[in-house]
């Protein structure tokens, strides 16, 4: 029975392709599949507005938004049609062409990275040799849209916006990326579906072997969640877009629909590298405790997945926004080499995997933290709080 | 009629044909160095078909060596590019004129 | 299917090419770099065509993401307006487009005449894994040598385009 | 698939890496430690460590003999490699000597950093069997070289000679990299030799002579052979002295021996014949074509030249010319020892040669600040020595008898000759060659002119030379003059070493 209801979608799908004649299959099955992705995930954004705004409210000592309906749980039908029925609005010097293509090219990319993540046991839309890969490839196609929304609106504001804005996400693909190869040499796989095997098992029958559970996993879950909120130009890193400084950026002449396709690419980006995050370190969909191992797979991943979000919401609510400097100085000069430094240990890690003495594992996982630790603290004391590197004086300013 | 090697090859020829005429006929030198990419990027098709068509997956080896060099090719390309444009202004090939050919 | 993606494919890959280097309707070097993306997208089709799948994705990685958006921020970073005012040299135009046709012609004779026609049937399939074995044993040497060449860019790059103290 | 045994790959490779490692030294000397020393300190510094790294991988070379051939051609390592890699790091050596004055820049560490990595791409490109390594090692010195040459801020042609010298060096890549994947797919392999085998008995099918022609235009560029020579004027002025100094000696070096060692291997059975009234298709009719144009014109337009940088650039194309006839020997497989050994002897004096003509430029172009003529005017009042060595090196390069320069040009024509013995057909090239050497000497002996007899004007005192400049012209004069008296010295070990390897 919990069987079935694991397998609920696949076997549903089955179903329904199995319907139809022969000939349409092979392509009523990625129909299918990209269907129920677009909805759920267009549905979930929708959701994510009104509790970013009700979690934002609250922590901000306010109400958030309770006229539309219940509480306010029809607010994102009301934004919705609002943007839907706002006037389309393209400045006269515009490249028109490129101005209407950008934010198609920014909610595409996103939508293909879904194909290769697994939401649930069996529940992938293809199971990709690199698919890991894939998705960082598909990734990149975010960058030229913020170009094109920048470049294409010909407003200074826009150009500063999408320059920070593309500098900030290939700064920032590094660590990302790199936090990422830590978990494909330890996994020996880039198919995601392999990556979410690789973490199961439970340690002593209690204790997930998820990544996040290792010194290196554990490391790497941090950077790839600073690099992921700095990819999806989410608060503190949110200067492409910073409203007080350069009026949005590059979104500065997107009114009405387009607009609101970019809020969507944006949150959709922001859950497709949630899930990516759950998928390499957080066991994907499988259950953090064994006795809990029936409820149906895709309902741990949504719930870490939920879990995730309330993390940004929270992380937005309480970092207040960096400055350009910052934030480049942060990317190359503490996470590029603690990235690295996490990549040895990682290989250490997997290299030591045979050691079968009493306390192996605990001698391992000190020796990684160790290292990791070291490197941290060394790390943050030179760029930090070694003598000269203090509080920033304004020379200029005075 | 089935699609084989040579059929990929005459792709990768016209690609590499633009290519060098776009490296000869344009004179913006950004345009110039996209055309160079061209042209490499014909030598990826030729390669990773010759590589399934054929025999082994050196081929593929070799595109993903490629494909490392021309961005480290295409970075310097730019930076001098950005280096001209710091001293003259221009990033236009009839301007590269101070020496003499 | 097969037939019909690799003619949409090398369709989108020519046309769009043609556009990079001579596009009629626009001079400007971002419309040139947005039809290289197009045509770097196209190569990864027939990439995936030819099932190298790896490549396919570091093609799109490589260039989409990084080589592409090099360009871009060069074009940002410059004011490129004049290339709109210069016009076309004609003579240049018919001349290096004949040439190169001729050059076309010449190749793709050789190529009708050449006995790669009849290659066999395809058989290579590009694992990411069979991939790797090859890269870290005998391109072993190769591989070291393009992360000196990486280094030789980087320091390269920062050096050029770094404002030249007074 | 064997693993690999990395200990002996390291032994292999140990020159190589050692040159990497001194790069990555001088980095970080220089941008560590000398921080904020006074540039002549670190200008000593950096050269100290990049000349240390030279010497160290050349006592490797001599002390450790060692002839493989590991990962399937990827690295050959034979008696015959080792000695063009010495050459080479000869070569080097004496362009740090050179850049040890340098007031083209205030960052010494990237600058000695690139020159060692651009040595380090030309020995990789001298020891590799493999298509891929010979491509990647190619652009390696090539990025290097062009960031090299657009390396000073202070002079306004310098980048732009750099963006010259890349656009073309960038198609010449796009062309070899075409013609080597063609290679590859016709044979089915990376490896030269087993794409020469795999290619035997078809003949030069025709996809197998684009393939050819594309890789000659590709090498063609680099060697700066007409008509692909257009960047090499340019960039030699634009360029950093020192910089000029390494393109036009290390890089031609390894360069000739690659195209050497891709035609001779890659393409072997398909030389054809570049005999007169008996051409028949193949690499060889190719060369030739490629040298007498080159020789022709490199000397031609060197006779119009009033900046000694862009003279010695045409003089330059023209070596291409004498050297791509030096090649064109290494088609009949009978005589191929003698003409290998004449190619390098030729390669290693003719880039000695060049180095001490550069170093003397820098001098004075340190004093004058700038390259013309006129600046020669006095010299040999100025300073006596420079000039004298300055003699040497112009001398040798026209082909005068005892000078090494002469040897080079003789045991070469003498190769070509030979390559057709039976009805001497190639010997309407070696007489061109020798005609047009006596034309270059006009174009020389117009700078010496200015350096002896013509009176110097008023108020020009004489030259101060520093330690290193009569270390590196001197020394490099002396071997000039030696290589020349006594050619065996370089010539015994060579054809020992050749018939070691076994080409």
């Amino acid at each position: 029975m919990m069987e079935t209801l694991d397998q609920l979608f696949v076997l549903l799908k089955r179903w329904v392709v199995g319907e139809f004649p022969a000939a349409w299959r092979l392509w009523l099955s990625p129909l299918i599949d990209a269907g129920a992705i677009i909805g759920v995930f267009a549905g979930l954004f929708a959701v994510t507005t009104l509790l970013e705004r009700k979690g934002l409210g609250r922590l901000q000592n306010r109400m958030g938004p309770n006229r539309v309906g219940p509480f306010g749980v029809l607010q994102p039908l009301a934004d919705g049609l609002k943007m839907l029925t706002k006037e389309d609005i393209v400045p006269r010097a515009a490249d028109r062409v490129v101005h209407f293509l950008a934010p198609i090219a920014m909610v595409t990319p996103i939508l293909l990275a879904y194909a290769v993540l697994p939401f649930g046991r069996n529940l992938v839309a293809v199971d990709f040799d690199a698919g890991l890969l894939f998705f960082f490839a598909v990734g990149a196609g975010t960058e030229l849209a913020v170009f094109m929304a920048g470049w294409s609106s010909r407003n200074k504001y826009s150009l500063l916006g999408a320059m920070r804005g593309i500098a900030q996400m290939i700064s920032y693909e590094v660590p990302l990326v790199l936090s990422a190869v830590a978990v494909v040499l330890v996994a020996g796989s880039l198919s995601l579906p392999s990556i979410v095997d690789s973490q199961a098992g439970y340690h002593w029958g209690w204790l997930a072997r998820w990544h996040v559970f290792t010194p290196w996993g554990l490391a790497g879950f941090i950077l790839f969640l600073i690099a992921a909120t700095a990819e999806s130009n989410r608060s503190p890193f949110d200067l492409p877009e910073g409203e007080s400084e350069i009026i949005a950026g590059h979104l500065i002449e997107y009114s009405g629909f387009k607009y609101a396709l970019f809020f969507l690419g944006e949150y959709l980006g922001l859950f497709a590298v949630s899930a990516l995050g759950i998928t390499l370190f957080l066991g994907g969909w499988q259950a953090p405790v064994p006795f809990l191992a029936w409820v149906p797979s895709y309902l741990w991943f949504g719930a870490k997945l939920l879990g995730c979000i309330a993390l940004f919401i929270w992380l937005r609510g309480t970092m207040p926004r960096l400055r350009t400097d910052q934030l480049m100085n942060f990317a190359w000069k503490f996470m590029l080499p603690l990235v690295l430094v996490n990549l040895v240990v990682a290989a250490l890690w997997h290299g030591t995997a045979a050691w079968g003495f009493f306390g192996a594992g605990a001698t391992r996982w000190l020796l990684g933290g160790a290292v990791l630790w070291l490197t941290y603290s060394a790390l943050s004391h030179a760029l930090f709080t070694a003598p000269g590197r203090g509080p920033r004086t304004y020379r200029y300013a005075d | 009629m089935s699609v084989g090697l040579t059929h990929y090859l005459v792709v990768s020829l016209l690609l590499f044909c633009l290519g060098l005429f776009g490296v000869l006929v344009r004179r913006n030198l950004l345009v110039m160095f996209m055309s160079l990419e061209l042209m490499l990027n014909a030598a990826n098709l030729a390669l990773v078909a010759f590589a399934r068509y054929h025999h082994n997956l050196s081929g593929q080896i070799m595109v993903f060596f490629i494909i490392t060099v021309a961005a480290a090719e295409v970075a310097v390309g730019l930076a001098l590019i950005v280096a001209l444009y710091r001293q003259r202004r221009t990033a236009h090939v009839e301007d590269l004129a101070s020496l003499r050919l | 299917m097969e037939t019909l993606c690799f003619y949409l494919f090398a369709a989108l890959a020519v046309v769009c090419g043609f556009l990079v280097v001579a596009n009629p309707f626009s001079r400007n070097p971002v419309a040139s770099a947005m039809f290289l993306v197009l045509t770097i997208a196209a190569l990864a089709g027939l990439f995936v065509l030819l099932h190298a799948f790896f490549l396919a994705a570091v093609q799109i990685l490589v260039y989409a993401g990084a080589v592409m958006v090099l360009f871009l921020f060069v074009i940002m970073l410059l004011d490129l307006k004049e290339e709109e005012r210069r016009s076309w040299r004609k003579f240049g135009l018919v001349g290096g487009g004949v040439a190169v046709a001729l050059i076309a012609l010449l190749m793709y004779a050789a190529l009708r005449q050449s006995p790669l026609g009849a290659a066999g049937e395809p058989r290579v399939e590009g694992s990411t894994a069979a991939l790797g074995e090859l890269l870290f044993r005998q391109y072993l040497l190769p591989f070291e040598l393009v992360g000196v060449l990486l280094l030789v860019g980087m320091v390269g790059v920062i050096w050029l385009s770094k404002r030249a103290v007074p | 698939m064997s693993t690999v045994d990395y200990l002996e790959l390291l032994k292999l490779a140990a020159p190589e890496t050692i040159v990497v490692a001194a790069a990555v030294a001088v980095l970080f000397v220089d941008l560590v430690i000398m921080r904020d020393e006074p540039m002549r300190h670190r200008l000593l510094i950096g050269g100290a460590v990049t000349g240390l790294g030279c010497l160290v991988a050349l006592l490797w070379l001599a002390k450790v003999p060692v002839h493989a051939a590991v990962l399937g051609g990827v690295l050959v390592v034979d008696p015959l490699t080792q000695w063009v890699k010495g050459i080479v790091l000869v070569l080097t050596l004496c362009t740090a000597a050179l850049s040890l004055h340098a007031k083209f820049t205030e960052h010494v560490g990237e600058y000695f950093t690139l020159v060692l990595l651009a040595t380090c791409g030309m020995m990789f490109l001298v020891s590799s069997d493999d298509l891929l390594t010979i491509f990647v090692s190619l652009e390696l010195t090539s990025l290097c070289l062009y960031i090299l040459t657009a390396f000073s801020k202070r002079d306004r042609s310098s980048a732009e000679a750099g963006l010259k010298y890349f656009l073309f060096g960038g198609m010449a890549a796009a062309f070899t990299l075409y013609g080597l994947s063609l290679v590859y797919g016709l044979a089915g392999t990376t490896n030269l030799r087993a794409a020469a085998a795999a290619l035997a008995g078809q003949g030069l099918t025709p996809l197998l002579a684009v393939a050819l022609i594309m890789v000659v235009i590709g090498f063609g560029f680099k060697v700066a052979a007409v008509p692909f020579h257009l960047w090499a004027p340019d960039a030699y002025q634009g360029a950093p002295t020192p910089a000029a100094a390494l393109i036009a000696s290390g890089s031609k070096v390894a360069s000739f021996f690659v195209l050497a060692k891709v035609l001779m291997l890659g393409f072997a059975g398909v030389e054809g014949s570049g005999a007169w009234r008996q051409f028949s298709a193949g690499w060889a009719p190719l060369l030739a074509t490629l040298a007498v144009v080159s020789m022709l014109l490199g000397n031609l337009a060197a006779l119009a030249q009033r900046r000694v940088k862009r003279l010695l650039a045409y003089s330059a194309i023209a070596h291409a010319g004498y050297l791509l006839l030096g090649l064109l020997a290494l088609a009949n497989s009978d005589g191929r020892p003698e003409a290998l050994a004449a190619l390098v002897y030729y390669l290693a004096t003719y880039g000695l040669t060049t180095v001490g003509a550069f170093g003397v430029l820098g001098v004075l172009e340190r004093v004058n600040g700038s390259d013309r003529l006129e600046d020669f005017i006095g010299l040999s009042r100025r300073a006596p020595g420079l000039a004298l060595c300055l003699v040497v090196f112009l001398l040798s390069l026209a082909g005068i008898p005892p000078l090494a320069g002469f040897f080079g040009k003789f045991y070469v024509f003498t190769a070509v000759v030979g390559a057709e013995p039976a009805r001497l057909g190639l010997l309407w090239l070696v007489a061109l060659a020798i005609a047009l050497s006596a034309v270059s000497l006009y174009y020389y002996l117009q700078v010496l002119k200015r350096a002896y007899v013509v009176a110097p004007v008023a108020g020009a005192d004489r030259i101060v030379l520093t330690w290193e400049d009569r270390l590196a012209v001197g020394g490099l004069a002396l071997a000039v003059v030696l290589l020349g008296v006594f050619p065996s010295l370089l010539l015994s070990p060579l054809g020992a070493a050749i018939q070691v390897a076994g080409y």
